[in-house]
């Protein structure tokens, strides 16, 4: 308790966090301030490319191991089972319809990549390390609970189908392929390679990430500003709750294949974290009927602060005591 | 100058269904159209904006198109096929163009 | 396809004031319109370019409302309420609109 | 509220030779004008897009002049001997402004 | 004398003067030269960051110091007092009538960031050191001008008047948000949390500030070309005067509340320069009589080219031989 | 042989390299991974600005000398025949009417600066120097290749004249702007002043530089996929030869005047790169009936990629056996 409580407030304190906060501050104060939308696509881009090198880099250096492999399938499963639970749920907890629920829970079994490099640097502060292939189980997640959540709709009889455009656009979807592609670049020019370009790629990054954060800050306040009516108590539990499910089924998942403490950490931050920029698009061409007012406020205005606040340091206090970390 | 009648046919549709919108065009034979950016916005899912966005989700697009009247019909079937179930706004309006021998 | 009688009213107003437009919009009982965002431009009080450009001041977006034609009216007096004492261009233009249940 | 006739010109056009247009425009006595981005489109010179273009050539701009109807022909041909060898289209829209003094 | 020249010289010298030369010679010389919309303003949201937080730290390393809360009083009069000064000016040097010579007075008791981050960085290559809570002071003076200006023009029985939505616009607007926040920030994470961050808000900042004063110099001589016709040579030579006259203010406010040399120096910037960002988005709202060629082209044309180049190593060795720094 | 292949490695492993293979790659599989317009605009200005800033700098340390004229004038000639022998290529092995082989053969006669700034950095992994002021022969050879051009077509009774518009925009075009003038900030400025700035414009360099390649990657996957049916094989033919004769060209220029091996290199690219930003923009003002399908993707779909991964080690194998280097 004592670890966990040092731990929050060393993550509240941090300049990330702060970013962040000042954002939503910011948007409920109904300032003008915004970011440009091409600058936060650049950054994007740029924290995506970043952390997928990153990762390959790192893997370049340990050698590939099986584990990568196992720890890839688990996070497949994982983003794949999230959602039938996270309908469930939804079910029991709320009155959201069939359509609703599914469209919301595949945002639950799918990840969210700023959630998890928010990670990595709390990892980083705190001088552990994780293993560079986390970076390409985080990218195989993003898109199996799409399918899941597609497979609940069609069963319901609704005719959500996914033609081969759409298969086309979830699997080679931006941030994924920059992800993996990074990945892969990291992989091919190892440390050497990065020695050169690490003055862009690593000493800047969480300086960009404050900003970035900022930027989701402003987008969250001000969908929660807008989107204030769709959250009834049971939806606001379930973006509480679920994200800690989430956490303590990425845990069992990691565990069960030997995830040392970082990584294990990583895992349930996947786990824990909801879409909030593939699976929307994903939603609103396949499912159009689903209300984005209700999945995105969800996601972005609520499990996203609270994981980013409160879910990591718990996600840390938790992987140690049960990795023995 | 030597003008033309023609029909301008706006669609404002979500960002993600922008290339199957250009296909359904395509598809009706029409070759000719230009995408405008469109920053925010409101209707009855409430209002948006594009400002700091970082997926496809949350924007639309303005897709105008200049046709000869009597593919008017054809080009409005193919883009109700894939507005029918999304959000939108599909407009009509007469104007005159140069050049008619282009469209 | 069936459409229906429509008006578009366009109004190129100064970023400032963009909030308070949209105000007297939805006052006037519109709740749909698109914002779309300008480059530059001239007219009487000379050229501009958004270029560049850090502040609000130096720019202008476009506000298009679909709206049924019984509406015109009260929107327009709404709008030129906004724009009485500022600088900007109001147009108004028939359309026809799919889907009027939306509007 | 009280309107007034006129005509909405607008001409899509490639991005280099914005600036010629825009003299060619003054130079029919037309001072107002806003120009709009245009994001991507098809034509007959096929598909283009500007997504991460550098250079203008690739991209398009539509400028937009509200003008008095008596104004139309003067425009159209100072607008038609810059677009004469260029791609781009143009068209022309009746509409009814407010403050119409200001044209 | 010798010792200004050399500052003079050594300013001119430097690469962010360069570049806001190169700006304006490019725009004068109509190159097709322009900065995307979307780079300038992520440009200055990362500048106001990065000076609000390198601010903030600064005062949580010194403390929090009672020159803090008179400093920004002294600002918040001299904001509110210089456009008393020049509207009166005006009058007798232009023949401006009532509403613009208000609207451009505004200008001038604001301030502009710019030219106040132009000179800390100025002070760092003299080797020189400020206090960080002058961020504070300039975030401060942001919004009193706009209220005396208003005041100035509905005496004179024009119907200016200021609705709660402007106040917030005024009061909340992006720029004072983000060095307000900023400000926060550092003071909350101090020195040990900008560690972390400062190889991206730190080290680049006078190269990204060079970039952004080639798009100020390239937007200041577009202008320029725009409105030269406006510029009468009374207005003209008030924009060269009121800057001197509002770094006498500052530097008497400064004196009298016993600011160290760096300081000073800071507090004469912030009183000569004039804004160009906030003030003319209040005045379209507020005042759209007011022609915007006059007060943007006097404050982004003249003052503010004046200030950088010539106004800052005047201010400095003014600051130097009054203070004995 | 040997040492040209283990060049050719370590070109195709460079991240630089890789970023470009991974834009290709995303744009062939149609990805909707896209850059904003605003940002790989920004990121062309940083470049620009920086490469020619350091070209300055390395100008001010070693003295001008005589060999930045005879470059410069080297580079003009260069520029202004090889339009002709291009011309004269196309006639022979394409059957492009006259116009549209006078367009393409503008793009070979000026350059491509990324393909320029990929060279230097070659030229630094391998630990080799180059003199500055080919920074300014490479702004010298933008424009000389558009007149011959259009004298090509005059000549053959097509009416594409050159106004005083056309003029301006060619000759103060923005990335000659940028370039002439950076050059000319860091001459001044010299390498005191450059220490001030270079964790902005030179450190991550490199990084940056990656980001827009994957940039011109993305752009080039989606020209040669929109663009399929235009490259015959004698076009393909001409896309890949003229390169390696421009290389010659440059080559014999380079030897003519005593240029030592890292400058030698960089001639040899000069000569070899092919135009997309600047002679397309003013082809389509002045030879509108001229088909960008065509001109573009053979410059930046074809020679660009050619260039970037096969032609840097050739060139500079070639310039090391050639120059004794
Ligand atoms: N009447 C309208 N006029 C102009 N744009 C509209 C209108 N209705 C909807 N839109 C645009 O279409 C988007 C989606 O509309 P809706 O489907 O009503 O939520 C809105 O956010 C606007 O950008
Ligand atoms: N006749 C017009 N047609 C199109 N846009 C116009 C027209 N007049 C003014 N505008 C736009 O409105 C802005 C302000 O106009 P003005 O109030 O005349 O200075 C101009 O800069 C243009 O962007
Ligand atoms: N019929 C049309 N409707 C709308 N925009 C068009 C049309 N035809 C052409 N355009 C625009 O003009 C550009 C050039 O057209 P084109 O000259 O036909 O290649 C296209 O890429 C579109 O952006
Ligand atoms: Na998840
Ligand atoms: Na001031
Ligand atoms: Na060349």
């Amino acid at each position: 308790m004592d670890g966990f409580l040092s731990l929050a407030a060393s993550n509240l304190g941090s300049p990330l966090i702060l970013s962040f906060v000042l954002g939503v501050v910011a948007a409920l104060g109904r300032s003008d301030l915004v970011f440009p939308e091409a600058a936060a696509k650049a950054l994007s881009i740029y924290l995506l490319f970043a952390i997928g090198m990153k990762g390959g880099v790192s893997v370049a250096e340990h050698g590939i191991d099986l584990r990568l492999g196992t720890s890839v399938l688990t996070g497949v499963i994982l983003s794949a089972a999230m959602p039938l639970v996270a309908f469930w749920l939804l079910q029991i907890m709320t009155r959201l319809d069939r359509v609703n629920a599914a469209a919301v829970s595949a945002h639950y079994g799918s990840i969210s990549i700023v959630t998890f490099v928010a990670g990595t640097s709390v990892l980083e502060s705190a001088g552990m390390t994780s293993d560079g292939f986390m970076v390409a189980v985080a990218a195989a997640m993003e898109a199996p609970a799409i399918l899941s959540a597609l497979w609940l709709i069609s069963r319901g009889g609704s005719g959500a189908t996914v033609d081969a455009d759409l298969w086309r656009e979830i699997l080679l979807n931006g941030s994924i392929v920059l992800l993996v592609g990074a990945f892969a670049i990291g992989m091919i020019v190892g440390k050497e390679g990065m020695a050169e370009i690490e003055s862009f790629f690593v000493a800047p990054f969480k300086g960009a990430l404050c900003l970035f954060l900022l930027d989701m800050g402003l987008v969250a306040g001000r969908g929660l500003r807008r989107s204030r009516d769709v959250l009834t108590p049971g939806l606001l539990a379930f973006g509480l709750l679920m994200p800690l499910i989430g956490g303590m089924a990425g845990a069992m998942g990691g565990l069960l294949i030997g995830l040392p403490t970082g990584s294990l950490f990583l895992m349930m931050i996947l786990a824990a974290s909801a879409s909030y920029i593939a699976v929307p698009a994903a939603m609103r061409v396949a499912v159009p009927e689903a209300d984005p007012g209700i999945y995105l406020t969800l996601s972005l205005g609520i499990t996203f602060p609270f994981n980013l606040t409160l879910g990591l340091p718990i996600y840390l206090a938790i992987a140690r005591a049960i990795s023995g970390g | 100058m030597q003008t033309h009648k023609a029909k301008q046919v706006a669609i404002t549709i979500e960002a993600p269904m922008e290339r199957r919108l250009r296909a359904a065009i395509e598809e009706a034979g029409v070759t000719g159209y230009s995408i405008l950016p469109v920053l925010g916005g409101s209707g009855r899912s409430g209002p948006w904006s594009a400002e700091g966005q970082v997926g496809l989700a949350g924007g639309m697009v303005q897709v105008s198109c200049i046709i000869r009247p009597d593919r008017l019909d054809g080009l409005l079937e193919s883009v109700f096929s894939v507005v029918e179930r999304h959000i939108g706004v599909v407009t009509v309006t007469d104007c005159d163009v140069l050049r008619a021998e282009r469209f």
